[in-house]
């Protein structure tokens, strides 16, 4: 075979296995149904990069194993490759073209993260507390505290976390974000539950040995039922 | 250098620790008097401060003529 | 008394004198300061470093300047002598390049099975929900151990892979200092005694990255933990002087900067980020011992202290670390495919500066792991692009071996195939991480692709591919391809269940998860995949030993090689080449008619006339 | 020039750059216990940290850098008589600095004691800069002992140059510690 068909062929092996690829990627679904309104965005980076990443894994992966079997050379006798040592259009293409590709994502990424941190208007206040190994939650607006995070859904949430010992991290994995709980410093989390249900959140920085168990309910519910329950614990 | 051999070396010593005394008098005026936001100041006068030692003390430069012998 | 002749009975021996004599005198101290006498932290901290200093000096690694300060250095003083069987010199302070290679090495695989074993300890209560046979304490102390001493492992190994290569490959007799060459080695076995010691000592509950508060708390394993590491930072900043000084010192003439093999240029990479970053995490770690033994207030918030300071510090070289481990098994790869894809290197010049590429990308990146760590808002963006930006110059270096394998003649034995599997799981590992995913399985899945594809499989391929070249016999090739099978079917089940265990909601670092979760028949496959490479690895350790003691005479150049180490013979002599040999072309020639890297003279005859 | 003597310069500037780079990598140490002094602190300074005896123990340190010049120059003109005297010079003027941190650390025991904010920073960045200077004058001690006397030669003096360009290096560190503890506000 002239060296033009080799390439020929590999290139249509490319197109087809990376296509598959993608279908795969796009149309399994991996991970826990989202249920709040900053995952979107977040899942949809994640299939973005794994499209991506999957055209790039087809495009090496052919050319890996196409040479490996077209290529094979069984005796060490003195035969050797035309010797190429460089082609520059080529060099410079697949140095401009992942730039390019990364310069996208790096913007996508960005704006994926302003998405989940931008601040909503009228926000219920919840204050995060972890502990070796529990977390507790207070409702500064309604004078609560709780042993489960109860939330009313489609309501944006400012969760403000802080620690009383060591470094946790608070995690629900329908909700997607994650961040720390820092001994000395309150960071926060802005969240909008979008889907009924009860979830748990675990936490997720090695804290120690309860680490594996530090887990609470996490528990969205309709407005009217929030309200219900506000009005029962302030008794 | 105007003197050479070891007098000059000896001189030049001299005048090299009298530029460091007076950027560390600067310094120390500097950091006492002015009460705040000094720290740009500051950097600038350390950096102008270690130059002469990495050069004439240190003889920073012998890396890129790797070919002198000791310091002549 | 031929066994007191040996260097390392004497180091332990005057060690555990000295490691007394300093538990001792601080608790006299502490008496004398009206305190009780035994507290376990500082009196065997103090022990610990009087101890490694005794050992350092009845090992004879000061014998040198002792005797200039003493005028009595006329010549060069010998680690062992004549009389002594050979491998007496591998317990010995010897100052041969190759000797300390081979230490490092061999150090480098105990350390390795260790740490293996402990996960695979670790992985089996893992292989379905609830506690099985270990407390949550011993769990997270195994696995702790097994981070902090699989990368311990690895530093050792790329270590040993320089150590032996690089004069071999620059056409120079030894290092640039051998004898802080040799004490560089010499840290480490201490280092790795403390590691072991660690687990009896209480162990330490917090991962190898040790965040405080938690390390403030944990016990006495945790302080022999930060001491080990930190030994082996210093093994690793004294050992990128050498090599740094070597390659730029005592390249054979010719040699020009794009002459030298890619390997080289993957050492100056590498050990340019350890002479820099390792600082840092030293500092980071010495900053917790004080703490902890002193009550220093760096990281405690009630005394004015920070705790991402910490992460700040430790990320610092930590994540420009991951460069570390890889960048010389990328070189490794760099330097296998030609040979056996009989065809140059395409685009030397770019996989070369690719390599100081991501050493200076590595540098700007640390702060990609602490995204959900409370870390300055405006700070997010730059690094998730720098990050991002490492991929061009690795995807550079991949392309191009592609490109050299196109249209080669390729042959696969066994360093071949290890590099093959190499680039794949590479590439399995190459795929980016965002916040959700963060602290869960596919973080681990992720940078162990890294690391296997990175670091495990190239240095297998270097050790199949070299191990004619250092023992002169060569590996059972069958049995080779037999591991090479098992150990890649073993990555596979291990880690590609682990990314969907993370996909779906499996913590890091956890000995128990909810069983609601339905994770338990994925943990079971990743736990068979684990047995399968500790399988693997068996078959490797056999076929090692088994080929050294029995296997064929080895030829000079068995892959018919270009690179200078293949010209001496096979094992190389004591100092490598007889005569300095005249470099006068690229190391990779292949199939360009009369293309030579290098003409050694030969000393028996004198030097050919040219007309 | 001879086979020999190019063997002798290839050999000392292998050394000097080794030296050059053990001297990168320790700034880098430095510079990481700097970052920690404003990433904890700031730019904050207590009131009862002594300025005055700060700069004085500067100039004494400085000073020592001239003695240890007039040093390595005169051993590279063959004067050995001066050479002693210089490098004893500085191992006294080490020894001065030395007295004087010790008396800011018995100042700062009662005014900011090591476990608490700015005294962490402090305790530490002068506690590592004065191990330093331990070294140095260790290593500077070793060149004067009496059995070294006759030892170097303008020819063949590296052990003097080496040391001498580390306690240089000492001095450099501090030429930045000292305006980060004392004057920064």
């Amino acid at each position: 075979m002239s060296r033009n068909k080799h390439l020929v062929l590999a290139s249509i092996l490319v197109v087809i296995v990376s296509a598959i690829l993608v279908v795969i990627f796009l149309n399994t679904n991996f991970i826990p149904t989202e249920a709040a309104t900053q995952a979107k965005p977040i899942d949809h980076l994640l299939r973005l990069l794994l499209g991506i990443g999957g055209v790039v894994f087809a495009l090496c992966m052919v050319f890996l194993i196409y040479s490996i079997f077209a290529f094979r050379h069984r005796q060490w006798d003195s035969a050797e490759g035309p010797p190429l040592e460089h082609y520059s259009p080529l060099e410079v293409a697949w140095t401009l073209i992942p730039l390019a590709i990364v310069l996208f994502l790096a913007i996508q990424g960005a704006r994926v993260l302003g998405d989940i941190s931008r601040a909503m208007p009228a926000e219920l206040e919840v204050k995060v507390v972890a502990f070796q190994w529990d977390w507790r939650f207070e409702y500064p607006q309604y004078g609560l505290e709780s042993e489960e995070l109860r939330l009313p859904v489609n309501r944006p949430v400012l969760l403000r976390l802080s620690s009383l010992d060591v470094i946790h991290s608070f995690w629900v994995p329908a909700f997607r974000t994650k961040e720390d709980a820092v001994p000395g410093m309150v960071t926060t989390l802005h969240l909008t539950p979008s889907r009924l249900g009860s979830y748990k959140v675990w936490c997720a920085e090695l804290c120690g040995t309860g680490h594996a168990q530090m887990q609470a309910p996490v528990i969205v519910v309709e407005p009217a039922d929030f309200e219900t329950w506000v009005k029962e614990l302030q008794k | 250098m105007p003197e050479p051999g070891l007098r000059g070396k000896l001189r030049l010593g001299y005048i090299v620790l009298g530029a460091l005394i007076a950027i560390k008098i600067a310094e120390y005026l500097v950091g006492t008097t002015i009460p705040n936001g000094v720290w740009p100041f500051l950097t600038i006068l350390a950096l102008v401060g270690a130059w002469p030692i990495l050069y004439y003390f240190m003889h920073i430069n012998q890396l890129w003529h790797p070919k002198s012998r000791h310091d002549e | 008394m031929t066994f007191w002749r040996l260097g390392i009975i004497r180091g332990i021996v005057v060690g555990l004198a000295g490691s007394g004599l300093g538990m001792g005198v601080t608790m006299l101290l502490r008496i004398a300061l009206g305190l009780t006498a035994w507290k376990a932290g500082p009196v065997t901290a103090v022990g610990t470093v009087v101890g490694i200093l005794f050992y350092l000096a009845g090992l004879g690694a000061f014998k040198y300047w002792l005797g200039w300060v003493r005028r009595r250095a006329a010549e060069e003083p010998q680690a062992t002598e004549p009389t002594q069987p050979h491998w007496a010199r591998y317990l010995s302070f010897d100052i041969n390049h190759k000797t300390i290679g081979i230490q490092y090495l061999v150090t480098s695989l105990l350390v390795i099975i260790v740490a293996g074993i402990y996960q695979l300890i670790a992985r089996l209560e893992t292989s379905q929900p609830g506690l099985q046979f270990l407390s949550p304490n011993t769990y997270n102390s195994l696995v702790s151990l097994h981070g902090i001493m699989m990368l311990s492992g690895v530093l050792l190994g790329i270590a040993g892979m320089m150590n032996y290569l690089v004069p071999l490959m620059i056409g120079a007799r030894d290092m640039a200092f051998p004898r802080l060459n040799a004490i560089s080695y010499w840290l480490t076995p201490p280092a790795v005694l403390l590691f072991l010691f660690s687990l009896p000592a209480g162990g330490f509950d917090t991962g190898w990255t040790a965040y405080p508060p938690l390390s403030l708390r944990a016990p006495l394993g945790m302080q022999l933990m930060l001491i080990a590491f930190y030994l082996v930072g210093w093994s690793s900043i004294l050992g990128s002087i050498n090599f740094l000084t070597t390659i730029f010192k005592m390249r054979a003439p010719g040699m020009s900067l794009f002459r030298m093999p890619i390997f080289i240029w993957a050492t100056i990479a590498t050990a340019l980020l350890q002479l820099v970053f390792t600082q840092f995490v030293g500092i980071a770690f010495l900053m917790l011992l004080l703490e902890r033994l002193t009550g220093l207030g760096f990281f405690d918030p009630d005394k004015g202290g920070n705790v991402i300071l910490f992460q700040h510090l430790f990320w610092f070289y930590s994540h420009p670390a991951v460069y570390i481990f890889v960048l010389p098994g990328l070189g490794v790869i760099s330097e296998v495919v030609p040979v056996f894809s009989r065809k140059p290197l395409f685009g030397y010049k770019a996989v070369a500066i690719s390599s100081l590429g991501i050493a200076f990308g590595g540098m700007i990146v640390w702060g990609h792991h602490m995204f959900a760590a409370g870390m300055e808002e405006w700070l997010r963006v730059p690094f998730m692009f720098t990050t991002l930006l490492v991929a061009v110059p690795t995807g550079i270096k991949i392309f191009s071996w592609l490109a050299t394998m196109w249209l080669g003649k390729i042959h696969l034995e066994t360093p071949m195939l290890f590099v093959i599997s190499a680039i794949v799981v590479f590439l399995i590992g190459g795929i980016p991480v965002d916040l959700y995913i963060h602290d869960t399985y596919w973080v681990v899945a992720h940078f162990h692709s890294t690391l296997f594809g990175g670091f495990v499989f190239p240095m297998m391929a270097a050790i199949h591919f070299w191990f004619p070249k250092v023992t002169g016999r060569l590996l059972d090739e069958r049995l080779g391809k037999r591991y090479w099978t098992v150990m890649t079917v073993g990555f596979l089940v291990t880690y590609l269940p682990m990314f969907w265990l993370g996909l779906n909601g499996m913590r890091r670092r956890i000995a128990d998860y909810d069983p609601a979760l339905g994770l338990g028949t994925m943990n079971t496959v990743a736990t068979i995949g684990g047995y399968l490479t500790g399988l693997a690895m068996l078959l490797f350790f056999i076929n090692l030993v088994v080929s050294a003691r029995r296997g064929a005479p080895a030829p000079a150049n068995p892959w018919h090689s270009q690179t200078l180490e293949w010209q001496v013979s096979s094992p190389p002599p004591e100092e490598n080449f007889v005569t300095i040999p005249q470099i006068v072309g690229s190391p990779y020639g292949y199939g360009i008619p009369g293309s030579r890297h290098a003409l050694i003279p030969m000393s028996s005859q004198p030097p050919e006339e040219v007309s | 020039m001879s086979r020999a003597t190019t063997l002798v310069i290839n050999r000392l500037t292998i050394k000097r750059l080794g030296l050059w780079l053990f001297i990168l990598s320790e700034s880098f140490l430095f510079l990481a216990l700097l970052v920690v002094r404003f990433y904890l602190q700031g730019v904050q300074r207590p009131t009862e940290l002594n300025q005055p005896l700060g700069f004085v123990i500067s100039g004494i340190l400085l000073l020592s850098s001239l003695t240890a010049y007039r040093g390595e120059s005169a051993i590279a003109y063959g004067d050995e008589k001066l050479f002693r005297r210089n490098i004893l010079f500085t191992l006294g003027l080490g020894i001065l600095f030395l007295v004087g941190v010790g008396i800011e650390w018995a100042e700062g025991f009662r005014f900011f004691p090591p476990a608490s904010g700015f005294g962490t920073v402090f305790f530490t960045l002068t506690g590592f800069h004065a191990f330093h200077v331990l070294t140095g004058l260790l290593a500077l001690l070793t060149l004067v002992l009496p059995g070294q006397k006759g030892r170097f030669t303008p020819e063949n003096y590296w052990a003097v140059e080496g040391i001498v360009k580390y306690w240089h290096f000492v001095d450099v560190a501090w030429v930045f510690i000292f305006p980060t503890l004392y004057l920064v506000s």
